[in-house]
């Protein structure tokens, strides 16, 4: 049982929610009674952008909230979606008419809680779109099963769909966009050692002390393939092999590249990953036209990392680089 | 009637809430580990909830706890089990129960599973459970046995189904991103319906 | 042992160094032969900062350089120094003829080494000064040792002291700036797991399973004071009521707060902490001006925060809130 | 000689890596655990340096390895050495060794290692080691002691050097940020020193 800096497992969301706000007052709200982080000055007149999920991937989504990216972030659980009751909240505090754009990653829990809340806000006339981010290419593709997950890429719907909508486009264009993105962005990750959930006793799954696991999700789910442990520059190689076969990107393409740290990786290793993940592209006539490199979607205390590709075309770069005030992802 | 279905909520959040590791632990391996605890969050929740309160009816009974867990499960579970009580509550009525009425209960739920996750028999989920459950209803409807003996055999039921999904791959849910590496657990949706099932049959029986 | 995401131990920090400047190829520049940062458009023409030391810390100091903090980061091998010859090329590349200040942790390697390279500076006719930070106050003070080892509060030094240079302040001034963060910043630490050198076999120190340690430093140094783990609430509550002490903070001070997290500690957990600072502070009427929650002085994969809060007038508020391009840091 | 001299540096190189990580482990329990490292670094690139290259004199020879440590070894122990043997190099002539010229060598390191460092004796560092081995041979010069002799209870008085700063708390270094709790260890400076002493001495005694 891994030791951790929180207080009663129970409160590990409302807690890290208020700390959230707190540290950021000046432009953030919580809804009372829901576990909901909204930008202070909304509703914005413009079309508003709600995601949300699990806790435990901080900064995802909560830290995303404010001008150019999200209007509110939903919070469930630790690793469980959140419920279509607080969702819904955060859809109408944020609505300005305009219409809202829930951006879900693909897990059976969250496309139905969120699904219920566009229910219940369509029921009160408040026109509410959906998209699902499914980037990671670690889980087979298939029209018969739930699909693939939604993992870090997720924050580049974020990003994109945000400056459209802060740009003024209405909720189709804003979809259109969402969807854009999602059709040009994968990631595969690795981790090299677990997490546990606040409430429970052991980690989700063991490796040894050798051992490291392709193709993890967010949330301990296994990955694809257990090996031994290798240098940092080969699992870059074969994360990146999978990425690129995948979409497929290809010589001359333009992309951004995201090195995303699962929560317990120091900042060392993502650097040293970033280095291997710039030159692994460049040699193989990718350009790389913008890199983060830090924690954007993690799993709790995990250790490994998440490598994102995002196929880049004038207009998602245009919007990528444009203006927000939101730090973390500039 | 109320009464002894409300309890009977509450004697299934005290098994939920004992069974938190176990579930924990089923979906550790091909999920993300935290069935138990939603489900233990969510029928504490309700359980407080019925405990504070009153009933006129059993549509009533039934409209809350579906309303509860649907505010506080979360996770897939959460929904489905919100739906299938939300349906329960629409058809229910407060007459002595007769296997034809249980079996047209127990079909809503079905549907209502089914509506909210677009799956089927033999993916892999709590529906391996619940089709299997109502099936044996049905079988002992047109068998023409007794109340007490359908109960019993729909215990049975249940709790095979839940076992047969040890042998089944998964293609919904979470655990179906593990493809042929779901196959040899048993899904933690099937066995908490199953315990659902059976404390409920455990009060009635 | 550990598991780590690297190659070759003796490769980590040139490699660590190559990926951020990769990653940021418009902006930052890595000096030939020497693991420096420097900005691209070195020399710029005003007071140059010069900072670094050992690395397993990142971002600093590297994460570091760009217009409105540093010019240039010197980064040593993992928990060493660097040497006097790595420093004084820094200093020469960023040297615009209006001085250079150097910012140096106060360990005796770092002072030592970078008083070196300024002599070999000042022989080559560069104005050379140099501030040392001392925040930590989980080591006694006194004029017959080391005295206090410098912390995260490090990091407010080359903010406030970067703005000031960019403000077109001459090297006295600057120089009087950083002192002034100095003698108003204060730092305590905790850590909840150790770390461990890439090339070494085992951790620098271990902790039982339900063990801590108060007042640990950045490198694995004993702390103050082995417990039982506690309540993250309760952690952070002793730690600022020492640092409260110290200068000592009283009701109606103005501060920014910092929770740093050692490296391996999920954000999560960083924002619950800051949930209690924040209320902490609050509660002893200490007004909360800026909070910066994030990984900021790191301690490889160590488990832990800091804690660091800097008391803030008129002038260095400003200097705060000053323009950078320093996304980590805003 | 001045070949000789190349052949100890050499010889002092193996038994620091050898060393690695006992001193090491030493500084993880006072300091920052890489001494044994930084140490490994600096001399593995000295004996580089060295095995590449000739040199014309002592003092040529010094101040190549003083060169070399400061650019290589880093941390607390890379400005010492380096600025040991940096004054070494000003002073060493080509001339045989006789007492009072390596008293005057064994002065010229410990007021390099002073000017840099601002330490005195007793304060747990190299320079509990370096201080006595310089005071022995001075000793020995008193007394009219043969160079063998001299050697010999020099090395001897490096280790018990070494040996005290386990008692002894640090009030410079790293270490001294445990203030008592520093007492009971063995400093890795004061160590690393003896071991040099020892490996130079070994080759000439
Ligand atoms: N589409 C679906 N239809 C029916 N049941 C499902 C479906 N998806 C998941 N489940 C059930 O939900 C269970 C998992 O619930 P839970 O762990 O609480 O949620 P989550 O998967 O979001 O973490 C699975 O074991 C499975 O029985
Ligand atoms: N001021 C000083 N004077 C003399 N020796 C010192 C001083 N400070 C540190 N040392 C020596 O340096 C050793 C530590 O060296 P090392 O571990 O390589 O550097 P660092 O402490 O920077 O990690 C200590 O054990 C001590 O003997
Ligand atoms: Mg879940
Ligand atoms: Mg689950
Ligand atoms: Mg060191
Ligand atoms: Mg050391």
């Amino acid at each position: 049982m891994n030791k951790k800096l929180i207080n009663n497992p129970d409160d590990v969301v409302s807690e890290l929610i208020e700390g959230l706000v707190l540290a950021k007052s000046d432009k953030l709200d919580k809804l009372a009674d829901y576990n909901v982080v909204v930008r202070k000055d909304a509703p914005v007149e413009k079309v508003a952008l709600v995601s949300g999920g699990g806790s435990g991937h901080e900064p995802a989504h909560a830290g995303y909230v404010g001008p150019g990216m999200l209007d509110a972030a939903v919070a469930g659980d630790v690793f469980t979606s959140p419920t279509p009751d607080a969702i819904f909240e955060a859809i109408k505090a944020v609505d300005s008419g305009k219409g809202v754009l829930l951006v879900i990653k693909n897990y059976t829990g969250d496309v139905m809680n969120f699904e219920m809340a566009a229910e219940l806000a369509e029921a009160e006339g408040i026109e509410v779109e959906q998209v699902i981010v499914n980037d990671d290419v670690a889980v087979e593709d298939s029209l018969y099963t739930t699909g693939r997950r939604g993992v870090a890429g997720t924050v580049f719907v974020h990003k994109i769909a945000g400056a459209k909508a802060a740009a003024g486009a209405d909720l189709k264009e804003v979809k259109r966009t969402a969807e854009k993105v999602i059709a040009n962005v994968r990631s595969k990750g690795v981790a090299i050692n677990p997490c546990r959930l606040p409430s429970a006793k052991e980690s989700t799954f063991k490796l040894a002390e050798d051992e490291i696991e392709m193709g993890i999700g967010i949330h301990g789910e296994p990955g694809t393939e257990r090996t031994k442990i290798k240098s940092v520059d080969q699992i870059v190689s074969e994360l990146l092999s999978d990425i690129i076969a995948d979409l497929p990107f290809t010589k001359d393409d333009k992309v951004a590249l995201m090195v995303n740290g699962m929560g317990g990786t120091p900042l060392m290793e993502l650097y040293i990953a970033t280095r291997k993940a710039i030159n692994f592209l460049t040699e193989q006539e990718i350009d790389v036209a913008k890199t983060y490199t830090g924690e954007f979607m993690t799993s709790l205390e995990m250790e490994g990392l998440s490598l994102t590709l995002l196929k880049l075309d004038n207009d998602l770069t245009e919007l990528l680089n444009a203006e927000t005030e939101i730090n973390l992802f500039k | 009637m109320t009464n002894k279905l409300k309890n009977a909520f509450l004697k299934t959040a005290d098994v939920l809430v004992e069974n938190k590791d176990y579930l924990t632990e089923l979906d550790s391996a091909i999920g993300d580990g935290d069935h138990g605890i939603n489900m233990a969050r969510g029928f504490t929740k309700l359980a407080e909830k019925l405990s504070n309160n009153s009933y006129n009816s059993n549509s009533e009974l039934f409209k809350t706890v579906a309303m509860t867990l649907i505010s506080s499960v979360g996770g897939a579970s959460g929904p489905l089990y919100g739906t299938a009580f939300l349906n329960i509550s629409k058809v229910i009525t407060d007459q002595k129960a007769e296997l034809d009425n249980l079996i047209a209960i127990g079909e809503e739920a079905v549907a209502g599973v089914q509506k909210r996750g677009r799956a089927e028999a033999g993916e892999k989920t709590m529906l391996d459970t619940l089709i299997p459950a109502v099936d044996s209803l049905k079988e002992s409807h047109q068998q023409g046995l007794d109340m007490q003996t359908a109960l019993v055999n729909c215990q049975a039921a249940a709790k095979l189904g839940m076992k047969n999904t040890i042998e089944m791959q998964a293609t919904k849910g979470r655990a179906s991103y593990l493809g042929e590496r779901s196959i040899g657990h048993q899904d933690p949706g099937a066995t908490s319906s199953y315990l659902i099932i059976k404390t409920f049959i455990d009060q009635f029986a």
